[in-house]
């Protein structure tokens, strides 16, 4: 599945878009943050219980019991500071 | 209508064709955000000289579009603008304008008061300020923006 | 600022020369009145096709000076900017503009929706319209405009 | 004293501005209109009670009960339109 990475989670991760291979166990957008908390320090750091993140599922907000799909966008990002 | 775009806009010029010929209009509201000079509002004596607002491009034209459908089912409008800029702006630089255009005047006021409310919460931009070392930090979310958002929950 | 004038105003030559250098300003609201074709709105078939705005002139300046004022004193507002016409004006032309800049969009658009609320029921004008037909009548003062502006009595 | 009519008030009335000489007993705003209600069918129409009418006192709206002087400007005029 294609992830994307915004403002201070692109910069702490290191990279914009990355191409994750989920396991089939994963099946929500929650199980999706946990699986990329496996991935290393710098993961489970950025997304820490203690960050306030957002996720958008083909660009659309979405929910923790979210279900996802193959094929979907998922990104994970800051709440927004436009305007 | 919306634009996400890089270059600057000429304030001025989009309201004026907006209006341009459509006599059904009896008010127009527009606001325009700029970037602010924020010098002596950072502890250490640093100074911010300019932002750069990133986004999320699709996202982006996909929530303009979204939150300007809500407004016009909300208010009896003429016309709607909303341009939002990204890249990189120094101090006296637009960031965003809305327009709105509608027979009555509270509906304009409102409604613009509307968009950029949503703009502000729910439009995938993200600010990092560049300060006069080089260094640059990402801007928090306020709650105020929040506060202001749940006002047009009812 | 404020200003009594027969003559058109360029809605966005004023907004733009209103911010233009000063970066202390994070928002600028603008509502600009046009007036309306009124087709259809009477029952005798006639048609509006021009309104002539007889004004108090002396009082017109110093309503609108206070009323300035008072904004100025209950927002922190960089700047305010009041136009008002007088005389005979046909569809789709400007009326009215107010602009007002401050460090805050919310403080922004306050101020102006306030400025013309207390325009639309202290300033010393009256609309006359003119029809088709050549008959002029003057235009009834509305009760909602009482109800916008005592949302501000607090 | 100086009296100026605007709108529909000076459409009726006929004129824009007049001079008013007043006895000593008018005092008030109201003793005013009450004065010129007695200066013909046309005052006293224009003027009736089942008209709402605004009085400024030297360009500041006034009450009924404020106390007029010399040289004042006496304006009467409809709920205004503008904006």
């Amino acid at each position: 599945m294609k992830v994307l990475y915004f403002a201070w989670l692109r910069t702490k991760i290191g990279c914009a878009e990355e191409e994750i291979d989920l396991p089939d166990t994963v099946k929500t957008v929650g199980d999706v943050l946990d699986y990329l908390r496996t991935k290393g320090e710098v993961y489970a750091e950025a997304l820490g219980e203690d960050k306030v993140i957002r996720v958008a599922l083909n660009q659309d907000y979405a929910q923790m019991d979210d279900t996802i799909q193959n094929g979907d966008e998922f990104a994970i990002f800051p709440p927004v500071t436009g305007g | 209508m919306i634009r996400v775009q890089k270059e600057n806009f000429d304030v001025g010029a989009e309201i004026n064709a907006l209006s341009h010929g459509n006599t059904a209009i009896g008010g127009i509201c527009s606001f325009v955000g700029l970037v602010r000079d924020f010098q002596h509002t950072k502890e250490d004596n640093t100074r911010v000289c300019a932002m750069t607002l990133e986004h999320y491009p699709g996202m982006t034209e996909k929530k303009l579009a979204e939150i300007e459908e809500t407004a016009r089912q909300r208010w009896p409008l003429e016309d709607v603008l909303i341009i939002h800029r990204y890249g990189r702006m120094e101090p006296g630089e637009n960031i965003v304008l809305v327009v709105t255009a509608s027979a009555h005047r509270q509906a304009a006021f409102e409604s613009a008061q509307f968009l950029m409310d949503f703009l502000k919460t729910k439009a995938p931009f993200w600010k990092l300020e560049e300060d006069n070392t080089g260094t640059g930090s990402w801007v928090d979310a306020r709650e105020s923006d929040d506060d202001a958002l749940s006002k047009w929950e009812k």
